[in-house]
């Protein structure tokens, strides 16, 4: 579904990410984890046109989308949930949600609006609350909703567990593994690294800018090279 | 006395609450102040003086058309001034001093083509008929402006807060990035809202001319720096406070004029916004943080 | 790319810096390429405000000037030259201008500027540097006070003035007034004071005084306070178009008495855009087109067969400007001589012009008379 | 006691950032503050240097009060900090940041500035010597000509710790000084802070790369969701189910 | 020589430097990263100041223009204490409306003569050279007295700037500079760092509002006249396209800046109807391709790398 190859973007002079290679297939749930500072989020603005990367190519069902503006990669059905989820503050849930939909035009966004509701009732809830006012969860919820409103095929995920409490979290994942369950492809960038594994199918890791590890998820998983980036040495092992 | 002036406060504060507007759009969504706004207006108040004097429309229709031809002003603003500065990182006074650049060429531009000369609407459009209410004279030309204003700050409201468009514009306004993320082309939207108030700066500009009958090209400058003031006053980016901030500001310089000293009557704009700026940076109207309209 | 631009730029500021060179040197000889039209041409230089807010005054300055001039050198006795240069109503251009003037292209006389203030800026330079200098609309007290090489033909408003609110507190027996005048305008602030001055020489009692700023365009508020103290008449000093807007509101409003105004009433456009609230209108001025003589019908007609309108007062005073010079410069019997020219100006006595007639006093004022102009059914008529 | 956070709350907007947190830091010690992003750990970094208020709680140096002190003041009593998102003066030279750094432990006004009088230049020597011999502690050639944004990621990095450290501070606040750094940079990173604490500084760090913090911390401070949930030596942390729980996830969720 | 003794050039190289002057003025507070739009003001407190106390209170010029800078100095610090907690278009819009408050103020005193200005100041030549004749020197060989009043004034300022100029370049390499330079990089960092950036932030505006108020102080004796009309919006204007043109990096982009922008409105005196639609233009066209001015830090450093490289070889 989505295939990147060679893919770089700098800062000014600081190559943020140097040549990735990355492939999503279609149904699947791949994790890209890392520390900070490696260029996770870097590499999931390139992706949706937020940032102009300057090398590589972004294959998106088969059509190059490097340099696309990113209202038109999201027409073509890629929608980021972004970091520290970026509700709109000062607009309603119902109208954070509505602006999900914004580009589509078919009858069927009030079904899909109930869907969303269904699966986060709080939402429904508060539907006429500024956004602003929901807490950190809920918040995260409102995001997924607003993605999930423009049907994307492919769902980038960019830190969903961020700040939250440990029990919204792991409910927060069960959504995920939900939404792909039907049907949606989704890339994921977790801290949550065991959470983030346990649900995908392919992890890749990334390190200063570079994937130095991939393959699929229980592998990456039982990698000692992984439990020493996230607790440090060989004690790591409990 | 006291109605009197206070009808005068409010027709002259519906004028500059309509010029504030858009001043309050644009800082909204773009986060910069258009200082070539008093130009649009001056542009917009020619526009309908020449449909009405020379090609004799119906002073409604000159409206509508000024309204229009502010909109592509608006457009070649927006294109030639504020999208190339976007394209770089550039620090917030760029445009500041891009569109100061924008209201010098306009002034002398229209010095140029329209000459200096103040011009006047045709006796007849509008003019002359009156109604007495109680100790209140109201010319027909001051219930034009009072509804035309009234009527259109709230067509803008409901249109901002119910349509699709009116819609996007406040999410794009809220964060560009997100209004990105979300799909929607925010080039066209920040286009489109740049269009829209200069539009109604246009039409204020006819608003204007059409009540003090005298159209020239200097006209701009006093205007923009008193929709300036409202701004600030109603804080920046709010629809609510472009109203309200308005009417005070009207009000304010009128009673200023009838019960103080008329010689200070511009320092009361100006001291507004510095004593605004010191005590409430955000402005009456504004809030610190969260939404805009 | 980056560095291309960079270089560009670089290469662009070096550029104008050159040209910036290059045009000092240009004017390196002002000898050598002034004086074009035979040896017997005096070159006179005006400065107006001939761009920007105030262009309007110095644009009717211009026509005044340019028919004036056709008309000297058709005659023949002397040969004019006008040099133009835009003061843009600004203090420092007006000083640059004059002397780009005096020293650049060698005039040996100036007219101008428009502004009071423009005057009080330059009219010291033309004076150090001994070269006659005429102000056509410069109206404001003290300006010949500059120097003994200061003239001006524009009546000033404490001669004015006084004549229109006497006659008018005559006629309408007024016995109190409001004030209105433009406190961000020079030359209307001093008539202001003169106006005040002349009321009270009259024992007229003044109920308000209100402001407003030039280019103002609301004057409600201080209308409808006026309005409710019932003045016998309204005094306003500014220029036409605050006056003309003054007006409109006024009617509008239902202020009816007679507007008495200073020299800014003097002028065609305040009709033009008062219309009917132009009705009651007073003011005195040397101006009065409709004046029953040959010279003004004449100078009314040619003027409008050139540039279709009526001409106003200030093109009528640059006219007679142009032609007291004449006049001086034919008495001097030299065309370059700065110092022979302003003895034989200072001496010029019974002058006739379009604005009557016409002599310097021992303070190169003008001595001339003033009619005072009421407006009627949309036309200056004499107030008899 | 060098530090001490005494039940520290910080909301903003009716959301707890931080709530009820509570530790102290010794002399010459190096403390690490982990735990997931959004957890909170910039958030107090920015209590304690001044950046802004605490909702709640006290924060004291050296017994002396810091709340309500703007952020120099904090610097002139020796706490310095580095930047999360590096913060260089980027137009700048390097030696000009360092130097920068030396502003509150130097005197020099308008005046001595402008007649370079005996005790300006003196002063003025002497900071460029310090603002030298830092850029050589952290490994960066101190006459380049290019300004500071122009290096490389990793020597961005280290400038600003030079340029913290010509605060001459008692101790320094690290915020994530090893983000985007490859595994020889945060090595000799791992030699710096070494060194740091050698002369006899304190040194709290923020930090996400665990074989950092595992090797070069004497304690660890755990947060999560605002709360502090552990602190002790890196071999306690590392055992703590509860850290491993917030850091990687519960096990069987 | 006739060319430089032209009273005409002679006056516009006057005003190049009085224009320059400002443009140092609003340099000197755009080095704290701080635009503001109220040196206009600034310049008319200097100049009304300065010119009541020559006419008015007989003062000696050399004395009353800095009076002049001190007192715009003043003001500075009272509105800047409050005004400085804003930052970039606040603070500018505030500036801009600080401006238009003295004016309107300065209409309106009795001291200052309202909208009909002071008139009749004495100009610096002539107080220069009584001062030199009184000295036993009057004339130099040739002169017109005119002429060696011009050169005079021409010296004194061509001193007043240069000594600005070292005044600025010495401040850049201190202690004082540094901290004005990283407050004008990242304002909070620079705190973080130990910079008082308040008082720094003020040193700066008042510094700059004292350069005004000379460069007013200067002006009002070589026009002769002041009115409030020349302390409008367009002057405010005027001054900041200095910077906008020149670049506000080093100290010599706003005279740059200063110089083009007064010598190109001569240059196109005969296109004078399309000279501010010129000056418009330029400014946006600028901000689009060249925000930082024509002369930045990066032009510097090209020009050095490339001449130094010719010398070596």
């Amino acid at each position: 579904m989505l295939n990147i190859s060679g893919l770089s973007t700098s800062y000014g002079s600081i190559k943020a990410i140097k040549g990735i290679d990355l492939d999503v297939p279609q149904g699947s749930i791949v994790s890209l984890i890392g520390a900070n500072g490696a260029g996770k989020t870097t590499t999931m603005n390139s992706l949706v046109g937020l940032l102009k990367p300057q090398a590589g190519q972004i294959k998106f069902l088969g059509q190059e989308i490097r340099g696309l503006a990113p209202h038109k990669i999201v027409n073509l059905g890629m929608s980021l949930v972004p970091e520290g989820r970026k509700i709109l503050a000062g607009m309603t849930v119902l109208e954070n949600l509505e602006m999900g939909a914004y580009q589509r035009k078919d009858k069927e966004v009030q079904a899909d609006l109930a869907k969303v509701f269904r699966r986060f009732p709080i939402l429904e809830e508060r539907k006429q609350q500024l956004g602003g006012t929901l807490s950190g969860g809920q918040q995260q919820m409102l995001a997924i909703g607003r993605a999930l409103m423009a049907r994307p095929k492919l769902l980038l995920l960019d830190e969903p567990s961020m700040g939250l409490a440990p029990l919204v979290v792991s409910d927060i994942f069960k959504v995920i593994q939900e939404i792909n369950q039907e049907g949606t492809t989704i890339l994921l960038v977790e801290q949550n690294v065991r959470q983030a594994l346990k649900i995908a199918h392919y992890a890749y890791v990334l390190e200063t800018g570079k994937i130095v590890l991939h393959g699929k998820a229980e592998e990456v998983a039982k990698n000692p090279r992984v439990m020493e980036a996230y607790l440090g040495g060989a004690k790591a092992d409990t | 006395m006291f109605w009197q002036q206070l009808v005068n406060g409010l027709t002259l504060g519906s004028t500059y609450s309509l010029v504030a507007l858009g001043y309050t759009l644009i800082m909204g969504v773009l986060n910069i102040i258009n200082m070539a706004h008093g130009e649009v207006f001056m542009f917009g108040a020619f526009v309908g003086l020449f449909l009405v004097n020379y090609l004799k429309v119906n002073i409604f229709v000159a409206m509508a058309g000024a309204m229009v031809a502010s909109a592509l002003l608006g457009i070649l603003l927006e294109m030639l001034a504020l999208r190339p500065l976007r394209r770089r990182a550039v620090s917030d006074l760029a445009p500041l001093i891009s569109t100061i650049g924008v209201s010098i060429f306009l002034e002398n531009l229209a010095l140029k083509i329209f000459g200096p000369q103040s011009q006047a609407f045709p006796a007849g459009a509008l003019s002359g008929v009156q109604l007495q209410l109680g100790p209140i004279r109201i010319t027909l030309v001051q219930i034009v402006i009072l509804g035309i204003s009234f009527g259109l700050m709230f067509v803008l409201r409901f249109w901002l807060s119910k349509t699709r468009v009116g819609k996007a514009i406040r999410t794009t306004a809220e964060s560009i990035e997100t209004a990105n993320l979300l799909g929607i082309n925010t080039n066209k939207i920040i286009l489109l809202t740049v269009a829209l108030a200069s539009a109604l700066g246009g039409i204020a500009g006819v608003l204007v001319g059409l009540s003090i009958n005298a159209v020239e090209p200097t006209m701009g400058l006093s205007m923009g720096l008193k929709g300036l003031a409202v701004l600030i006053l109603g804080g920046m980016g709010n629809i609510t406070g472009a109203m309200l901030g308005g009417l005070i500001l009207g009000i304010a310089e009128v009673f200023t004029v009838a019960y103080g000293a008329s010689s200070y009557r511009d320092a009361v704009a100006f001291g507004i916004i510095i004593l605004i700026l010191f005590i409430r940076p955000q402005g009456l109207f504004g809030k610190r943080q969260g939404g805009r309209f | 790319m980056k560095k291309g631009l960079t270089k560009w730029f670089t290469g662009m500021m070096i550029g104008t810096l050159l040209l910036t060179t290059a045009g000092c040197g240009g004017g390196s000889a002002p000898a050598a390429n002034s004086v074009s039209e035979g040896a017997g041409t005096a070159k006179i230089g005006v400065v107006a405000y001939l761009s920007g807010g105030g262009a309007a005054y110095g644009q009717s300055q211009k026509e005044g000037l340019d028919l004036a001039k056709d008309e000297i050198n058709a005659l023949g006795k002397v040969k004019i030259e006008l040099v133009y240069e835009d003061s843009r109503g600004n203090n420092t251009e007006a000083i640059n201008a004059v002397n780009k003037l005096i020293n650049k292209d060698n005039v040996v006389a100036l007219i101008g500027p428009t502004l009071s203030g423009e005057m009080f800026a330059s009219g010291p330079i033309a004076n150090q540097s001994e070269v006659p200098i005429m102000g056509t609309s410069t109206t404001a007290e003290g300006i010949t006070d500059i120097g003994e090489f200061v003239f001006r033909n524009a009546l000033p408003e404490s001669s004015a003035v006084p004549q229109a609110v006497k006659m008018a507190v005559e006629k309408y027996n007024l016995k109190k007034v409001a004030i209105m005048y433009s406190s961000n305008n020079d030359w209307a602030v001093s008539g202001y004071k003169t106006m005040a001055q002349a009321l009270k020489d009259n024992g007229v009692e003044v109920l308000a005084t209100e402001t407003f700023a030039d280019k103002d365009t609301d004057f409600s508020a201080q209308l409808t306070k006026i309005s409710s103290l019932k003045p016998d008449a309204v005094m306003v000093s500014s220029l036409y178009q605050e006056a003309a807007l003054v007006l409109k509101k006024a009617r509008e409003i239902g202020i009816t008495v007679p507007f008495v105004g200073t020299n800014g009433f003097n002028s065609p456009e305040l009709i033009k855009i008062a219309g009917q609230a132009a009705d009651g209108a007073i003011v005195a001025s040397p101006w009065y087109p409709g004046k029953e003589s040959e010279k003004i019908t004449k100078f009314v007609t040619d003027y409008k067969a050139k540039y279709n309108k009526v001409p106003d007062q200030f093109a009528a005073q640059s006219y007679d400007a142009l032609y007291i010079y004449a006049s001086a410069l034919e008495k001097a019997g030299s065309s370059t001589d700065r110092a022979k020219l302003r003895d034989s100006l200072a001496t010029i006595k019974d002058f006739q012009g379009v604005t009557g007639k016409f002599a310097f006093d021992e303070k190169r004022n003008p001595l001339m008379d003033a009619t005072v102009l009421i407006v009627k059914d949309g036309q200056f008529t004499e107030l008899k | 006691m060098t530090l001490v956070l005494d039940q520290v709350s910080k909301s903003f907007g009716g959301l707890a950032a931080l709530s009820d947190i509570s530790f102290k830091v010794n002399d010459g010690e190096i403390i690490g503050i982990i735990g997931p992003n959004g957890a909170g750990k910039t958030t107090l970094f920015n209590l304690i240097t001044g950046i802004f208020p605490p909702s709640e709680g006290k924060i004291s140096y050296h017994g002396k009060n810091l709340l309500g002190l703007r952020p120099y003041k904090v610097t002139a009593l020796g706490l310095a900090r580095t930047f999360q998102n590096i913060r260089l003066f980027g137009h700048m030279s390097p030696l000009d940041n360092v130097m920068v750094g030396a502003h509150c432990r130097t005197k020099a006004g308008v005046w001595r500035g402008l007649w370079r009088t005996p005790a300006q230049r003196k002063e003025e020597k002497s900071t460029r010597e310090r603002a030298q011999a830092l850029l050589q502690l952290v490994g960066i050639e101190n006459d380049t000509d290019s300004p500071a944004g122009s290096l490389p990621y990793g020597q961005q990095r280290r400038l600003e710790i030079a340029r913290a450290l010509a605060t001459e501070p008692q101790l320094i606040l690290l915020d994530e000084p090893a983000a985007g750094m490859n595994e020889s940079e945060t090595e000799d990173l791992r030699l710096l802070i070494k060194k740091i604490q050698m002369m006899g500084k304190t040194v709290v760090l923020i930090e996400h790369d665990m074989n950092l913090v595992m090797n070069v911390c004497d304690r660890l401070v755990v947060i999560n969701f605002g709360q502090k949930i552990a602190e002790g030596t890196p071999a306690e942390i590392q055992k703590n189910p509860l850290v491993i729980e917030a850091y990687l996830g519960r096990e069987e969720a | 020589m006739d060319i430089i003794l032209n009273q005409y050039y002679l006056q516009i190289v006057i005003f190049v430097l009085v224009n320059a002057i400002l443009g140092v003025s609003i340099y000197m507070t755009l080095s704290t990263g701080q635009l503001s739009l109220g040196n206009a003001g600034f310049m008319s407190i200097g100049a009304y100041t300065c010119a009541i106390l020559t006419v008015k209170a007989g003062f000696p010029v050399y004395l009353a223009i800095p009076i002049g800078g001190a007192a715009a100095s003043f003001i500075s610090l009272i509105i800047g204490y409050p005004a400085l907690r804003l930052t970039g278009i606040y603070l500018a819009i505030a500036t801009l409306g600080f401006g238009e408050v003295v004016r309107v103020i300065i209409l309106n005193l009795k001291i200052t003569n309202g909208a009909l200005g002071i008139s009749g100041i004495p100009t610096l030549g002539t107080k220069i050279s009584k001062m030199l004749s009184s000295f036993g020197l009057s004339r130099f060989g040739g002169l017109t007295a005119q002429q060696t009043s011009n050169l005079l004034v021409l010296v004194v300022l061509i001193f007043i700037l240069a000594f600005l100029v070292f005044f600025c370049t010495r401040l850049n390499r201190s202690r004082v500079g540094r901290a004005f330079a990283s407050i004008k990089a990242d304002e909070s960092a620079a705190e973080a760092m130990g910079i008082n950036t308040t008082y720094y932030k003020l040193l700066a505006f008042a510094l700059g509002a004292f350069i005004a108020g000379m460069a007013g102080g200067l002006s009002a004796h070589l026009t002769f006249f002041i009115g409030p009309k020349d302390f409008a919006y367009h002057r405010t204007v005027e001054i900041l396209s200095f910077a906008v043109l020149g670049g506000s990096d080093l100290i010599i982009g706003p005279i740059v800046g200063a110089l083009l922008l007064t010598m190109l409105p001569e240059l196109l005196r005969s296109a004078s109807e399309y000279r501010l639609m010129i000056y418009g233009a330029l400014m946006v066209i600028m901000m689009a391709f060249r925000p930082q001015g024509l002369i930045s830090e990066e032009t510097v450093r090209f020009w050095k790398r490339k001449l130094g490289r010719r010398i070596k070889q």
